[in-house]
Order: structure tokens, then C-alpha cells, then sequence
């Protein structure tokens, strides 16, 4: 079986690509390919926000992301220069920042982009949504 | 041996137009998303009749539009296009 | 022609789907409705493309928000303009569509424009 | 002197939209103009999240709104229902979604897309960016 | 008397030519962000000089791309962008 | 021909300003670089008009980031390519850009993907 890497480069809910990553990385999964990483930039790091109230009768990205990283361990990776500019900051932004709130949390992760040159050195292909 | 993915519609931007400009002779044209109208646009339809055999449809990103296939267009699902990356080399995003 | 006070003109020409702003724009056509403007809605380029009734965005999770512009009628939103230009561009007929519609040429959107006290774009 | 209404729909950073609104309503201001209020719809509600970290060889338009707030009395009005599925949520939101934390504070306000009907009526201009 | 508000460079999408299509006798035209560009594009250029008198261009946004004024455009900052609103009845954004 | 190992290429299509994509891209070429992988940046359509020099982006408060193009050749980014049509049909001249680059015709841009192992696009 082949690995794949994905670059997410587009906001949850206001474009379709995110949606439509989530749906190529599950489909990758189920056919026994290997997901090594979905790494999150620009816009596509707002997916990373755990403060997301998806309305009831909408589908809830978020929590496929989430479902996805845990049954089939792929992680999910955000860029952190392009997050915390777009308010996606963690913990320790928090603190550095002296604000006592932050929006990203596991099992997304903050990486640098050096992550995302080891993910595609190990994929078989790069797929950007 | 490039897998070209296209995502907006032809009534709209040129990014299909430039895409078609620089396709190699060996390259595929995937339509997902908004770019699945480009089967309704006369002009790039029929650039696209031209590429038998080299141009896939997504089928669920089809559907939702109530857009159907024409042509030589080839159909796939979300499991038909993790395959197809491998059919080629590599896939660019326009 | 004068503008009519507490008017508003939506101007519709994004595909449904592949971003939010078909859903974002009935959204907000309804809410302004309901709060005593008098909308207008047109549909220009791909933005009658949100307007085919034989959609099925449940293959991509989204909502089949083509199924509320019927009720636009108990909302007081009668005036639901369509491109005819844009209809034949993309060779789709006026009984592909999910409402009654008025069709208008391409000189008369400024026309019906110039009656209207604001105009957003979607 | 007359009356303007801006409607925000883009996010800031990611595209110029947001910084060309704020420019206009501070130039509108300083011609003595009066801006009812700004409106911030679809992903122009992520200007109001206040865990943006600008870097600082960057232009800080999250300041710039606050600073435009406070000096010329500009309501800043978030919508809520296109900002919560954005994560852009107040502290009523965190307490009734069981979440610590939120990002939208004062002085931009959480409200219904009412008040913008309400700024409409009362605006000689209506400019959407 | 409506003023067409154009954000978006004629190379990538085809807002501007929609917007055209569409103007009224005594509407006109503000080129801001990179629809700044219209005025490097051969063809729109053109369709831009035949409407003189009635196209507006945002010096900022021209100066930040390097891009010179060029035929019968007005130049504009942002005083003269918030008093040309007053000018025209209504402001569309495309 | 057949794809070299680690090697990335960033083909740039959009104009500045406008959006973020040319600063993320630079920042994405550059920490690629220092990662060792072997950075190729093609420069088409609207991505041309980055590269020019006469630019002043403080009028908007942007960041003058084609300012940094000149240092990428101590990143070790030494293949740039600009398309020679984008170039004509937008009326620019090779001595207005601000760094030395490789024109290449339209059907050069495939040949050239093929060595390339991936691809991004801003």
C-alpha cells in the first residue's frame, strides 16, 4: 500500500475543500493506504479551532477531523506561524500572550513546517486541498 | 504523467483555461467541486471532448449539483480518485 | 426611478456549494425580511445555478438549502429576478428551476437596481 | 455630514477586503462622516477573534478596529450565528457549550443580523468589502 | 447611478467583465485591489477608455502594485473613494 | 524524465496583495529550502506580477515581501521560472523584475513538473 500526505490550505465551512480533504483522507484510509499526515496552512488551519458550534442540522468538520485522527491515528498538523496570526493558538500562546484563552487543541497539533518537509519526504504523494 | 485537479467553476475564473493551456500530453483533468459546471460550458466542454479518455468527473461532487457526465468524461468516487493519484505521477491543485 | 425606502437588492452569483455564500445570502434575504426590509432577490452567472431543483447535496454532506427558496413566498420575498443571459450560457431552461421566477435581460439589472435603497452581492 | 453602514464579509490577512473596509471607514471619520456601525458577516466575523497574534512586522488590523472603536465611537458588530460556527464565540457561548475558553471580546459585539437592518435604515450608504 | 466596486484581477476571474456587461448609462466604475490590474489588460483596457469620465481608480491600491494610471481614468484616494459613494446612489461590490 | 528525490516545486499564480498566497508561498519556499528539500518556484499567470520591482506595498500597510526574492539564492532557490506569456499578455518586460529568472514557454511548465517528486500551488 501507498502513503499519502495532504495540505489543507482552505477554512472550514466557507470554502468546500476542507470538506473535500476530509473526505479524500478517509477514503485513502478505508482502501489501507497510509494518511502519514494532514498539515494545515493558510486558511486551513482555522479547521483547528476547537471553538467551532457547528448548527445541529449542519455537518460537523470538526468532529470528523477528530473522529478520523483517532480511529485510523493520522495526525493532524497545523502550521503554527499561519495559525496564531489567524487566532488559532494553543496553551502556550496563551501564556506567552497573557491571554487566558486559546482555541487549538489535541489531537490537533502545533508544528513548525519543518513537520511538513518529513511528511512528504516519507509520502508516496502530496494531494493540496 | 500529471494529474491536474480542478476545483471552481469556468463561468467564473480562468483557472481551467490556464490549466488547459499548459496540459502535457500525458496529463489528466480531474473536476471536483464548482468545476464540475465546466461539463455545461460550451467552449471548455468541448476543449475537454477533445482529451478522451483523460478527463474524470468526481461523482459526488456531480450529483450534488445535479450535473451529469457527457462526452468521453470519465466517472469516479472519492475511492476512484485516491486510485487515480496513483494512475499518475503526481497531482497539482489549480 | 426613485429609491424605495427600507429596500434591499441581494445580488446572487456564486455556484451553491463550493463556497458558503449561496446559504449565507438566503440566510440573511430571510433575516432581513423578517425584520421589515423589503428584499429583492437576483440571480446572475452561476449564481442561478443554486436555483436547480434536481440537486442531491447530501453526497457532500451540505445542506439542501434549494429546498427553502419555495417558502420564500411566506417570507414576503416575492421578487426573484433570474438572468436569462446566464440560464442560456449554461443551457439550462426555466422548468429546470425550483421557483417561479421573473427573467430579466442584462440592461435591466441596473434598472431595477436603481430603485432600491441598498444592495449587497453574494 | 452623512451616514455610512460597511458590511465586512472576508477574513482579514487571508485578503485584503477587511484592511480596505477599515481604511474606508477611517477616512470616512475623518471626513466627518459618521460610520453607523461596521458589520462583520460570513468570514469577515473572524476579525473579531481576540486571539489574533500579529507578528509585529506586520500591520495589526485587530488593533486598528479597536483603535477605531475607541476614538471615533464605531460600533463593531459581530454576527453571531456566522461567527460561533467560525469559533469566534463569547463568554455566553463557553458557558453554554461547557468550553473554557472564547475569542470575541469588547469591543466588538455579538448580535443578530437584526441590527443590521436596524443600521441599514439608518445609513445614507450601505459599502460592503 | 450606480458606482461597481471591482476587487479582483480580469487575469484571474471574470468579475469585471460581468460587471461590464451589465453597467448602466450613468454608472460607474471604481478599480481597487488588484482589479487595479484592468488597466495592464488589453481588452478591458479598452472597454474601460470608451467609458470616459466614469472610471475611478484607488491610488493606494495602484501605487502598492506599481501600477500607473493610464487613458481617461480619475485617480482617487481614500477621501475621494468615501465622497465618490455620495456621488452615485449606491455602491455594488463584485 | 524521472522525479529526484525531496525535490518540491511551488508554482505561484496569484497575484500580490490581494490575498496572502505569495507571502505564504515565499515563507513555505523558504522553510522548505531549509529543510533540505530542493526548492523549484514557477512564477505563472498572476504570479508574474509578484516579481516586479516597482512596488510599494506600504500605501496598504502590506509587507514589501518581494523585497526578500533577491535572498533566495543564499536559501539555495536557485530555479526560478517565469512563463513568458504571463509575462507578454500582462505587457512586462523581462529588466522590470526584480530578480534574474529562467523564462519558459507555456508547454515547458509539464516537462519541467515531471522531475519534480511533489507540487504545491498558491
Amino acid at each position: 500500500m501507498s502513503s499519502f500526505s495532504l495540505l489543507v490550505t482552505s477554512a472550514p465551512f466557507s470554502e468546500q475543500n476542507a470538506y473535500s480533504a476530509y473526505r479524500f483522507a478517509l477514503a485513502a484510509v478505508q482502501a489501507k493506504h497510509t494518511v502519514n499526515g494532514i498539515f494545515f496552512y493558510q486558511s486551513g488551519t482555522l479547521n483547528g479551532s476547537s471553538l467551532q458550534l457547528t448548527p445541529s442540522n449542519e455537518f460537523d468538520l470538526y468532529a470528523a477531523w477528530k473522529t478520523l485522527a483517532s480511529d485510523h491515528k493520522v495526525p493532524l498538523m497545523v502550521c503554527v506561524s499561519a495559525a496564531s496570526k489567524r487566532g488559532i493558538t494553543t496553551a502556550e500562546d496563551a501564556h506567552d500572550s497573557d491571554n487566558p484563552h486559546y482555541s487549538l487543541t489535541a489531537p490537533f497539533e502545533s508544528v513548525g513546517l519543518g513537520e511538513l518537509a518529513v511528511l512528504m519526504k516519507n509520502s508516496d504523494r502530496l494531494v493540496q486541498f | 504523467m500529471i494529474l491536474h485537479k480542478l476545483t471552481t467553476s469556468p463561468f467564473r475564473d480562468l483557472n481551467m483555461q490556464h490549466c488547459l493551456q499548459r496540459l502535457g500530453e500525458s496529463d489528466g483533468v480531474l473536476l471536483t467541486q464548482d468545476a464540475v459546471y465546466a461539463l455545461i460550458h460550451q467552449d471548455i466542454r468541448e476543449k475537454l471532448n477533445a482529451l478522451s479518455g483523460k478527463v474524470f468527473l468526481l461523482e459526488e461532487d456531480a450529483d450534488a449539483r445535479g450535473i451529469e457526465a457527457n462526452g468521453n468524461v470519465e466517472i469516479i468516487d472519492y475511492e476512484g480518485f485516491v486510485e487515480l493519484t496513483f494512475k499518475f505521477n503526481k497531482v497539482v491543485s489549480w | 426611478m426613485s429609491e424605495s425606502a427600507n429596500t434591499l437588492a441581494i445580488i446572487n452569483q456564486s455556484a451553491p456549494y463550493g463556497n458558503s455564500n449561496g446559504q449565507e445570502s438566503l440566510d440573511m434575504a430571510m433575516a432581513m425580511s423578517n425584520f421589515a426590509q423589503d428584499v429583492s432577490l437576483f440571480f446572475i452567472e452561476d449564481g442561478v445555478l443554486q436555483l436547480l431543483s434536481k440537486q442531491a447535496p447530501e453526497n457532500i454532506d451540505a445542506r439542501a438549502y434549494h429546498k427553502t427558496f419555495p417558502a420564500l413566498e411566506f417570507y414576503d420575498i416575492e421578487n426573484i429576478y433570474v438572468c436569462r443571459h446566464s440560464l442560456e450560457s449554461r443551457g439550462i431552461k426555466v422548468s429546470e428551476l425550483c421557483i417561479d421566477i421573473t427573467l430579466i435581460e442584462l440592461h435591466e439589472l441596473p434598472t431595477l437596481l436603481a430603485c432600491q435603497q441598498h444592495v449587497m452581492s453574494f
